[in-house]
């Protein structure tokens, strides 16, 4: 049993990276397997640093992938496992969480985005979402919690590990350098104290197996490509039955939005700095913010989107979001159009201009 | 105004994060919202180190900003990097005695300072960046002047513990930088 | 070849004048590796120093001690940023 | 006259009776290793604390071989993933198990790391001298002038390179005084099965080892019986069978 | 130079892998780095088998990611290099991908997809879409040709290595383990015969650079956001300006088709199949099949969308095309219905009556 | 005295002038590697047939130092990026300029698999003991002891093993004929000016050459002028400086 | 009929995908429209091996197809794998002197066949295969005698050339296959 | 423990009564390994040879001549699917 350092409420004022350290011991996670990459770090500086006191673990392996699969490792025996990258790092961990989504291991990763494609930069972008919801040769079984913000990374990091463990999809807190870099106050709690309990984690290779027990064989790989459709249409089922208990969104806003911003993760906040802006201009904007952006919470997008006289995407990447409610706003109407940064942060100003364009020339299909 | 939003741009070597630090420490403290994003890149030294604070409060949405209430340059470089956060709102303030260049923006207000000099022939140059900070208390007026020591007294009290003329000193150069922009305004 | 224009310091005479020293400002860095490979430093003596004048990052350059300096040039082989040369004089 | 028989095979506890034949070829050489292996594990009494782990490769047809915990993984990826688990719960024996395309070519800076680190685990390198899951195609310890699918005139060492040496180059990096490496070889079953038991003492008492055995691949040598063990002797002259790191008293 | 061994038209009764490998002698290509992977082996095989007659180069890697990046480096000397890969080859040589596609690297590569996620099976699938339209860290900056048999893997393996030194975007064939094993007629034949010019492939890193030249310095790495927005919007605009000259598409009655199939690759091939079938059942039935899966033919898919009654997507995989077309497809209204099976081959006969049960029970959005 | 100087500064004719003050850190070793580098290349008059490579790691950093055509790599790939390129041209000399974790960790498949085929190029490893691009934490390469952000108590080699030897390694797998491995260090540049006159010679011969040189960084070492000289020393008791590898006659 | 579709599965060891090859070679040369995907899996023997063949006078849509028009079983194991591919168009063939169960299918005609036996006992065991092409040669119809032997001195041409008698075993044993279905036909 | 029956060939009083010799047939692939390492088909003799009975890929499995066979064992331990057992009488 690992050591929890938050037993009752304490705002501090840290990093982005520095929270979700917190927060994984907060959700009693007892190991983490990482290589560093910039801007995710400083979660493992800072695990590192509190081992003394949490009593976890922690192994610096030699590459993402090894991180990734060693990360496999741990879970498969039992502990409450994770690790987090960026970037090049995250396309080369696809390998160990493709393998993750096909065993349905409960793998926790974090994702702190960074420009791409290639190295870039270091620094910010929303341009690893298609890949951390769909990369690998697979079909995205895994569930992606976006988040906006220090308090988000605290919430959702703990939840990540329950939702992994309770349903056996990888589960990613995708979040980004400006998360991972930055501080704001926020609030650390003892999940008990919100009444969260922590899902069991029992070992799936179990050591000490009794004589009369017959061995566990996990496996990835098929003979006949019908065994592999069949595992996967359970998977699909499966997948869109819980979908429902796992979605989340935000709005703001948007009831009587005539434009309804679409946004992800760091670049809502953005959102909503101009939609209160706009709003004192007397222009109606609101936001539609996808908080798990895998699976989508498509009722309740579907209405927004149906409700709204125009729609804006905007990321920090070439409309990777906007792919992925595409496909499921089929059917409906409403012209949208887009603004783009790719790498670059959005800002209220951006989006102010941006959506004050279309009230004076309204988006066509 | 609820919201302040502060870029502070200069040399590796310059300081600029650690007076950022304890700038929006002191937000923090005083129980301000506030979001501060140290500017990162590649290179470990050497490019030009930037802050980007908000001291607010209510909510902080944007992390990033187009444009900055406040823009205090360090160097040339810095210059040349910060023109962009800065619009006919913003109050920009560089140091004369290192950039060998005056901005050329339009802005609501250009202070040129010499704090670097100052430093080196009044104070210590190890104090440089705690003038700039004077500076940018004076700019801002967000926060007070006990707010800071107190936020200095937390990143630099066991220094000062160690060596208790530092703290004077350091006290010193605070308000040398305060009364350096409160002379400078409206230049 | 260059055309650049190069300011720094430049300390006349060194090793009984056979030789000039001259550190580019624009490239030194302030790390001071220099200063421990001195030879003459490394007799416990003060031959090559921080300069009073500041290198690309404002912190100071380095400068030796005409006196010293032998010009051996150990300093300029040592620079991470070749912001050290000793010119022999014909 | 084939019959009811009044006996069944004499298969080791630690292989799984349930599986049936194996999925190897005839002659395959990663069916004795494998049966010799779950021999030493019967010996040493360690099947309730062992996890296995196979390579993909013609080791993955091992994944439901033995009668202990096993995770089939990905190509060349088994070593972090047993080290994974060891790190885990040291309480473990873990074993990688993995072919020589896994083991040198796309999994060499898991094995050289974990090596380096002293792993607690134990890693097995069969080595047949090409990829035998993918049809035969060179390997890294491919023979010099070795006919494979992608040196259909023979390895050409002056392109390709000398074949590689898992074991001598796994000694030049691990610390001698955790670390057991050996070289060993199908031809020597009773040799290679006191081999496993000293690596797996080795592990059990904390340390890194590592085992290459040379093997046999009569289907992509295109070898028959008596070829495939002259084959194996070729092998056996030039990659040396021996201890290469041990530690003193390790029992085999 | 290499030696081109087909000299005048040769009909030849081959596996897809055997005609990638003369497609590539066919188009020049002088030099192939791989490593094994199935169902893409042969393409390996014959490439080495024929080297003693074409002169030509290889090198057998140590991974797929060396393998991607090795061929970078091949490039960059000046040869037209490639490679092949597929399944979890494909996902770790995202890595090199990437780069390619940040570098602006006329980078080839086949792709003989097979089930997925994770090692699964080694025989079929269409379940790399995703992953090689979009794979990396980055926005696709890609094109992908998506084969349907024998003479499309000849044809357009020859296009590729124009499109990609011609655009200087990565270029990919994606096929499948069926067509890389299977074995059907087609015609090979000399490029110059079809009056097909060759791209010159000049070095980009040049060896004997004159002492007057200035040395060339390519990276992937930038500093700041900004400077990454300014390059990949460059690359935006551009990839959307070149779009026109390479989007290809096939149609196959779907003019007056009520229900229009819609589907890539091999799966094609069992549209048009079952169109027959359907047809003397009475029920109009036709196919769009992009060939071009990155990027779509826009235009003509929405103008075939528009006409018909329903839409019938249909994969080897759950959706991935799918999600593609659905986004360019937006505001059309024409309801769709699906018929995925993930690493199975669809055939005819599925396809018949998938479309009779949309006859009588219409899909609705 | 700042003035107008009347001689630019010495710099080998293979560094580019105009990428002025590298982007290294004060006191960065891959200065020093670097300038001695070129000034090699300069000796050897192979300027024109360089091309140069880098890792992702602080070598980034180089990608536009060198006056010779050079690509920037990803991290640990450097090595497949260069073979590449000699594999499609053997005219070309390739240099692969790398940190100890490119290396020995993330692209230790590369470096055995390219030394283990005698791979035409030049692989240069600076070994400074830590990951100095991400801000200093633990490398394969890293000390007993050493503080860095993955290791902050200390680097417990009962619990990371001990420190990576790239040198020995590579020896242990390459064909003694034809390749040239050495260990050489910062503190001793005209050492290393003649070992990378070697390495490169041996390059031209058609081998594969392995440098590891022991550097110095200051930031994330949090050292000063003096500790960092007097931590190199430490560096080089511990790891040997000397010439594992040779082929006769090699001039340097 | 213009397409026939044909599958024929058998153990590793049986010659199953040689036997095919024969036959698609045989298609190929007299110009028809020819499509063969041999089954492959992760392990290299053991698996059942199956040939999937379509010969046709138009071009061949579909690669796999749900049902066959013929089904030849050689082994309990290709009983099991082959039944989704038949139904009541199929005409089915199994080799009952290996098979220890009689397929339990719907279909057009279910023949079975001894190859085996006979190969051991009349012919010679590595004739087994060649047997099956003859079976194959008669239950489809598609090609002539003389196709199929111009396709084996193809593929086998070397072989009879060093061992003439070699040429007539496998004629031989060709048309006992092609008798034992007119035979068995109707069975 | 197993309650499966097996099929097989079962040679009974090798090595003069000593003991009997079994192979299983549903293991043995024919891969004929193991008549290269009878020690007595090496002496040259005919001991271990081809069956007339199949394995599980019916091929040949294999069969001791009882009368040379001196049950070491050998077969058994190469074998690589534990297709014999040689069985010493009590
Ligand atoms: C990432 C990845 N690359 C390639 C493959 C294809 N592959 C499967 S097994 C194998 C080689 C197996 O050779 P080896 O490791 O020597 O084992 P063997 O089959 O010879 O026992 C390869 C290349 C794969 N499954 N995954
Ligand atoms: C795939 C991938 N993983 C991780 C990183 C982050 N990263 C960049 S440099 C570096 C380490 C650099 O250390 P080293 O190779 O020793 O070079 P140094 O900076 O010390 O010279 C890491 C981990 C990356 N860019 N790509
Ligand atoms: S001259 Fe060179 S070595 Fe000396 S301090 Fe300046 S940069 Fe450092
Ligand atoms: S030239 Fe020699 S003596 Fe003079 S400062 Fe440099 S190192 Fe010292
Ligand atoms: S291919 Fe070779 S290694 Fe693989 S199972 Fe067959 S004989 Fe064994
Ligand atoms: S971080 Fe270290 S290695 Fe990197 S540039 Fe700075 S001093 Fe050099
Ligand atoms: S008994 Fe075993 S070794 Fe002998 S032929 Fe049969 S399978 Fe091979
Ligand atoms: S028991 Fe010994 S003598 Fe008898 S068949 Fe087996 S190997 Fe030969
Ligand atoms: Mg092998
Ligand atoms: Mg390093």
């Amino acid at each position: 049993m690992v050591n929890k350092l938050i037993k009752e409420d304490t705002k501090m004022f840290l990093t982005g990276n520095e929270v979700l350290a917190y927060a994984a011991n907060a959700a009693e996670a007892d190991f983490m397997y990482g290589y560093p990459i910039t801007p995710q770090n400083e979660i493992m500086h800072t695990w590192c640093k509190l081992l003394p006191k949490t009593e976890a673990g922690f192994l610096q392996t030699e590459d993402e992938i090894s991180a990734g699969f060693s990360t496999i490792g741990g879970i498969l025996a039992g502990r409450r496992a994770f690790t987090a990258t960026a970037g090049p790092g995250n396309v080369i961990m696809q390998d160990a969480m493709s393998m993750a989504e096909m065993m349905r291991i409960p793998f926790v990763c974090a994702v702190m985005q960074r420009g791409g494609p290639s190295t870039a930069t270091v620094i910010y972008a929303q341009q690893e979402t298609t890949l951390t919801c769909f990369g690998g040769n697979g079909e995205g079984y895994r569930i992606v919690y976006s988040t906006a913000g220090h308090q988000d990374l605290f919430d959702y990091m703990i939840k990540a590990f329950n939702t992994a463990w309770k349903y056996k999809f990888p589960t990613f807190i995708l979040a980004d350098g400006y998360q991972g870099k930055m501080r704001e106050p926020v609030m650390l709690y003892d999940p008990a104290s919100r009444g969260i309990t922590m899902e069991k984690t029992p070992a799936i290779l179990r050591s000490g197996v009794s004589a009369d027990m017959k061995a566990n064989h996990i496996r990835n790989t098929f003979n006949l490509e019908e065994e592999l459709m069949e595992e996967l249409d359970k998977y699909e089922e499966e997948f869109n039955r819980i979908a429902p208990e796992i979605e989340e969104y935000e709005e703001y806003k948007a009831d009587d939005a005539e434009i309804l911003i679409i946004a992800h993760g760091i670049v809502a906040r953005s959102a909503m700095t101009a939609i209160d802006e706009l709003r004192e201009k007397g222009i109606k904007a609101g936001l539609f913010r996808p908080i798990t952006i895998r699976p989508l919470a498509v009722k309740p997008l579907r209405a927004a989107c149906q409700r709204a006289k125009q729609i804006l995407f905007t990321e920090s990447a070439n409309g990777q979001l906007a792919r992925m409610v595409l496909e499921k706003i089929y059917g409906i109407t409403t012209p949208y159009s887009t603004l783009y940064k790719m790498g670059v942060g959005v800002t209220g100003d951006d989006l102010v201009q941006k959506v004050e364009s279309m009230v004076k020339t309204p988006a066509a299909i | 105004m609820t919201r302040t939003k502060i870029a502070l741009a200069g040399e590796g070597g310059q300081g600029v994060q650690s007076v950022a630090k304890i700038l929006v420490e002191a937000g923090y403290e005083t129980g301000k919202q506030v979001l501060y994003i140290p500017n990162f890149g590649v290179e470990q030294r050497g490019g030009v180190s930037i802050a980007f604070c908000q001291i607010s409060d209510t909510k902080i949405g944007e992390p990033r900003y187009s444009k900055a209430d406040i823009v205090i340059m360090l160097s040339d470089r810095a210059i040349d990097r910060c023109t962009t956060y800065i619009d006919e709102n913003t109050t920009v303030v560089y140091d004369t005695s290192v950039c060998t260049k005056k901005p050329e923006v339009k802005c609501k207000k250009l202070i040129g300072v010499d704090a670097n000099l100052i430093a080196n022939t009044e104070l210590s140059a190890r104090v440089f960046n705690i003038i700039i900070l004077g500076v940018l208390l004076e700019a801002t007026h967000v926060l007070g002047l006990e707010d800071i020591k107190n936020a200095m007294e937390h990143a630099l009290g066991k220094k000062f513990d160690a060596k208790p003329e530092l703290r004077e000193l350091n006290y010193k150069a605070l308000e040398r930088g305060m009364n350096l922009l409160k002379e400078k305004a409206g230049v | 070849m260059t055309t650049k224009q190069y300011m720094g310091i430049k300390v006349e005479g060194v090793a009984k004048g056979k030789a000039d020293w001259y550190c580019y400002t624009e490239l030194c860095k302030g790390c001071g590796l220099c200063l421990e490979k001195c030879p003459i430093n490394l007799k416990g003596e003060k031959c090559l120093q921080w300069s009073k004048e500041v290198g690309i990052y404002q912190t100071p350059a380095v400068q030796p001690d005409p006196e010293l300096c032998i010009g051996c040039g150990t300093c300029a082989l040592v620079c991470p940023d070749s912001a050290i040369r000793v010119e022999r004089k014909p | 006259m084939v019959q009811v028989l009044d006996l069944p095979p004499v298969l080791p506890n630690a292989q799984d009776e349930e599986a049936g034949a194996s999925k190897f070829c005839p002659g395959c050489g990663h069916g004795m290793v494998l049966k010799t292996l779950a021999f030493a594990i019967d010996d040493l009494n360690i099947k309730d604390k062992t996890v296995f782990g196979c390579d993909i490769g013609c080791s993955l047809l091992s994944w439901n071989y033995m009668d202990v915990d096993s995770v089939q993984t990905h190509h060349g990826r088994t070593t972090p993933v047993i080290y994974g688990v060891t790190r885990a719960n040291p309480e473990i024996i873990g074993i990688a198990y993995m072919g020589d395309g896994g083991g040198l070519a796309i999994g060499a800076q898991h094995l050289v790391n974990a090596a380096v680190r002293g792993e607690k685990m134990l890693a097995i390198l069969v080595n047949n001298t090409n990829y035998g899951m993918t049809g035969g195609q060179m390997a890294p310890t491919t023979m010099p002038g070795q006919k494979t699918e992608t040196t259909p005139y023979g390895r050409d060492c002056s392109v390709t390179g000398k074949p590689a040496k898992g074991a001598e180059m796994v000694s030049s990096i691990v610390d001698p005084e955790k670390t057991y490496v050996a070289r060993a070889t199908v031809s020597n079953l009773r040799a290679l099965r006191k081999t496993f038991k000293k690596a797996l003492n080795n592990v059990q008492q904390g340390g890194f080892s590592f085992v290459e055995v040379l093997s046999v691949c009569p289907l992509n040598w295109r070898t028959n019986n008596v070829d495939t063990w002259g084959r194996l002797k070729t092998m056996e002259e030039f990659f040396e069978v021996k201890e290469f790191v041990s530690r003193e008293g390790l029992e085999g």
